[in-house]
């Protein structure tokens, strides 16, 4: 095991992560930008490094000041924690070239996930489903035709030189295809300069929907569920759950299996996750995290596993302890996040927290690294905490949910918790029945 | 912020009548309350004393340890006329460019723009760190071989 | 910041007869507080406010029931040679022996002790309160027939 | 079920249950004494009543002004807590008899088990093991020395009048009894006017274990496990865990039948405790607790049930939600009580907090009803805040209660938490190797 952690982190991760160290009789390092001396992660690491002004690119982002940290505090082993470094090859193979422990998978198998075209050709030739379409651009309306009927309507038409809805067009029917093709095509041409197109199934109401994954240098590779992650505004999600309200037992077994045979395509180590869309029973990849998730508590509470200690486990070279066997998933988890921002607008919304009271009793967990007082910079992501709430079942964590959000006070700054509460009094919500597009109609 | 400064706003806050003024800037805080007018709302005394209690009471039991003093002061101003150079890297500090040699520069030296002052090394690397003002050398802050933090004094200057 | 410079503040804030300055800077921390207004000692005033915000911020935001306002009458000073009255007990309060009848007494009467005001039901029981002054009675603060807690405000009376 | 209820209690314990009772979609009363005006359980309860001064027998101790304040509120059941009244089977009688539900047992079973000797008795004809000794005062030393033989020796001779040590022998051989016998007997003599003495079997390292147990009106009765309370301080517990590193499966099923064949005597219903010395592998009765305890948080973690919800649930008529079968006891849960008292004197020290940051992350649990400003009023006990941590066994449960307890920031008062952190470190806490005596070592 290693002698003393460089956490190449802020906020409630870099916490988090300190946490589970000492737990484990590891010593820490902090590193902390100008703007985050007063960070409760600086202050209970057992030794922090200032590595540079308040931007991240020049600090957290920042690969020779954070190596550096390392060197100067003989720091052993390096945790990117999630976002900043996390999922930068380059970093991975420059902790490693300084004869380092990088806390993660290989710079290889970041690499190859990182690339999507190569993640996906990587998914597909694993046998991991993906959603159908054409191989590349449709050169006649007639192709388009055929490709459609193949995989059944309804499809979407995407411009190839893409992006921003430009060039799109959906398709119920064939009569629909035959006209919008033409329309695509020429919208494409005006958009971009390029007419092509390429059509793939269209999903109506998907799921986000992502199975977390661990494996270990032994080549053991586990399935630890799923998280149903649909709740989510401009891709950024909101609130997650395990486990997910539309998947059955063999469903999931399916997704697990999926994803462990892409993992063992690329020799995956540590904690990832594979992101699927789902809908009608069918799954299809979206995009694999080669690192530690906002949202792994929800999986720790429905599993008993600290992923966070495995994590060091594992980069020490031990076995993974995750008993043999279907892990059965107990109970039902929920993780509200926290954010300080306008629950309407969604603004970030920095500023001094001037009281800070956290919710307690059974089945509540609250992971932040803020504190009454504690002044949010603008500099940063505006997650202030998660609450993690934990019940037999999905009502129970429901209500839980719900007394916790009561029982949180945040005065100073303005946060999501009033959202989190509207959305818990939402009947579809509260009946598992919802889709990516949860919240358009939500704020509707 | 300087001393003579801290006076002048005192005055000023007595002689304007106001309820306070604070200043909060990276690390220094300075707070003034004029006169307690039965008027003035007990909201802000309140304030104040949650600050500091929590800035007292959150540094953390055993464990952590504090930033080393040096690296807080390039928050305050230097004394008028002295220039403080801080360190734009992190890495480990030399005075010289190798054990035998000497000090590129000692306390006395008159010292000018572009001069080698010391080496910093980082992931093997000896950066060179030079003067940026003509001047005097006052003080060398940092020991031979020591750590050093972004922003870290290094040296001050007389201009 | 030196000796001499802290006794020059202290001299300075008794000097413009300031409420307090609070210099706060890596690590040291020097307050120092004026002459606090005869009105309300600082530390008092602390803790009331103390109490305030926490009112403020912890009340949920819905479901509970503030107390009614009469309940924290008794906290504040009553009116010079007003004299109330609170509830000795929990129950609900009768102005009258029973429906029919009328009521035990009205504001403009003049009442003294062991007079019989009203009536108070708990577990049943109907419990007579009784006047514990003379005087003339100025206000009745329950309706007939409403909830009554402990120590809530009855009556008035002008001694 | 309930349409309102009322907490007839205060702290952390009344809020714990209003908290139970949002959950369950409840209505909620608080009462408070004049003193507790800004407790939170006022705050987040849906109704309050202030029922009398800071004095405990004119407020949380009337039972008039409690009956009262449900009258005048419209509530239809009560829940006592503990302490208070809510081991008082006159209260429980006066509950009923206004028509209100009594959350607890049954007033004949709160008289019966409070009363020592016949709770003693019945435990006997229960067949439920209790100290063995002599049946009531010794006649002569012969027969002094016949008993001893009879159950072995260490025995203890105790003055049938007695109390406070006078006209106590701790006896290790014949020998030494025949001499101790009339000693004894002259003291006892000397000091309440009667020789009688009797003698027990006497425990040089007895722990304290006791079982908790649910019944409903079924008639089924579920033992959930035991708790481990021997770390305490003039019998006030400090730290509580769950399982004992004691008990094994086997002693654990024949402490639990125990326990469930002395509540068949009773027809006990609702959540209670039996409480029992433990040495040597054997086990002998103390007494019962006819309430919810203060420590029940280290069985909630362990069995996963809630045991506050589930006294509601069998209050209002429903069954044990407790399933079938033997119960696993998942993982090990430590309880530490945060106590405003000096760590050292454990003199209460009451006054404002100043300061209160909680501890967080994965298997930390707070219950408290304190907070930033708030006072705690010198009239009640001076326990705020109970931390209860979980792990995947004992040597995790321990490393998370030493972070979280450096993570628990509170000024103002001085708490237990630094007593707690030493009690942490002590090698043989660590081993599990202690009895009730462990804090008159420890504080040496």
């Amino acid at each position: 095991m290693f002698s003393k952690v460089l956490i190449a982190n802020r906020g409630e991760i870099a916490l988090r992560v300190i946490l589970a160290c000492k737990e484990m009789g590891l010593k820490t390092v902090a590193v902390h930008s100008e703007a985050d001396r007063d960070a409760l992660h600086v202050r209970f690491a057992d030794d922090d490094v200032c590595i540079g002004p308040a931007l991240s690119k020049q600090s957290y982002l920042s690969i020779s000041s954070i190596i550096a940290a390392a060197e100067i505090t003989g720091a052993d082993a390096i945790h990117p924690g999630y976002g900043f470094l996390s999922e930068n090859p380059h970093f991975a193979e420059i902790v490693n070239e300084c004869g380092l422990v990088f806390i993660g998978p290989s710079p290889s198998a970041i690499r190859l996930m990182g690339d999507k075209a190569k993640a996906r050709d990587t998914a597909k030739a694993a046998g991991v489903p993906i959603i159908p379409g054409s191989e590349g651009p449709l050169r006649t309306a007639d192709e388009a035709l055929s490709v459609a009927k193949s995989i059944g309507f309804p499809i979407i038409l995407k411009a190839a030189a893409g992006g921003g809805g430009r060039g799109m067009r959906i398709c119920w029917d064939e009569t629909e295809l035959q006209t919008a093709y033409e329309t695509a095509r020429s919208e494409a041409e005006r958009a971009f300069g390029v007419a092509d197109v390429y059509l793939e199934k269209y999903l109506e109401r998907p799921r986000h929907i992502e199975i977390q994954i661990f494996g270990d240098s032994f080549g053991r590779i586990v399935s630890l569920g799923e998280r149903e992650c649909s709740i989510q505004r401009r891709h950024q999600k909101l609130i997650e759950e395990s486990p997910s309200p539309a998947i059955d037992a063999d469903t999931r077994k399916r997704m697990g299996d999926a994803a462990i045979a892409l993992c063992r395509a690329v020799d995956y180590v540590n904690a990832g996750t594979i992101e699927f869309l789902y809908q009608d029973g069918q799954f299809y990849f979206m995009e694999m995290n080669t690192r530690i998730q906002v949202e792994h508590p929800v999986t720790e509470e429905v599993t008993g596993i600290d992923l966070v200690k495995e994590q060091l486990r594992v980069a020490a070279g031990e076995r993974l302890t995750v008993p043999e066997g279907e892990l059965p998933l107990r109970g039902h988890a929920m993780e509200f996040r926290i954010n300080a921002e306008d629950p309407v607008t969604f603004a970030p919304h920095p500023g001094k927290i001037r009281e800070f009271h956290l919710p307690g009793g059974p089945g509540v967990r609250v992971d932040t690294a803020a504190y009454r007082d504690y002044v949010v910079p603008p500099h940063y992501d505006s997650l202030i905490a998660k609450l993690i709430v934990r019940g037999n079942d999905r009502t129970e964590a429901i209500s839980r949910g719900k007394r916790a959000l009561e029982q949180f006070v945040v005065e100073g700054v303005k946060t999501t918790i009033p959202l989190h509460r509207a959305i818990l009094n939402d009947a579809a919500f509260v009946r598992g029945d919802f889709s990516t597009r949860f919240m358009e109609s939500f704020e509707r | 912020m300087t001393f003579k400064e801290i006076l002048e706003l005192m005055a000023k806050v007595a002689e304007y009548g106001l309820g306070a003024v604070e200043i909060e800037r990276a690390g220094t805080r300075i707070r003034i309350e004029g006169k307690p007018a039965a008027a003035r709302p007990v909201s802000q005394s309140l304030d104040d004393g949650g600050d500091v209690s929590s800035r007292q009471t959150l540094v953390p039991s055993p464990g952590a340890v504090p930033l080393p003093a040096a690296s807080n002061a390039p928050l305050e101003e230097p004394e008028a006329g002295l220039h403080i150079i801080t360190s734009p890297i992190v890495g480990t500090f030399y005075r010289s460019p190798n054990p035998e040699s000497d000090a590129f520069v000692s306390a006395g030296d008159r010292v000018s723009k572009g001069k080698v002052l010391c080496i910093i090394e980082a992931m093997k690397l000896m950066n060179e760190i030079e003067c940026d003002v003509d001047g005097v050398l006052v003080s060398v802050y940092p020991q031979n071989g020591q750590p050093i933090e972004y922003g870290e004094n290094l040296f001050a200057v007389r201009v």
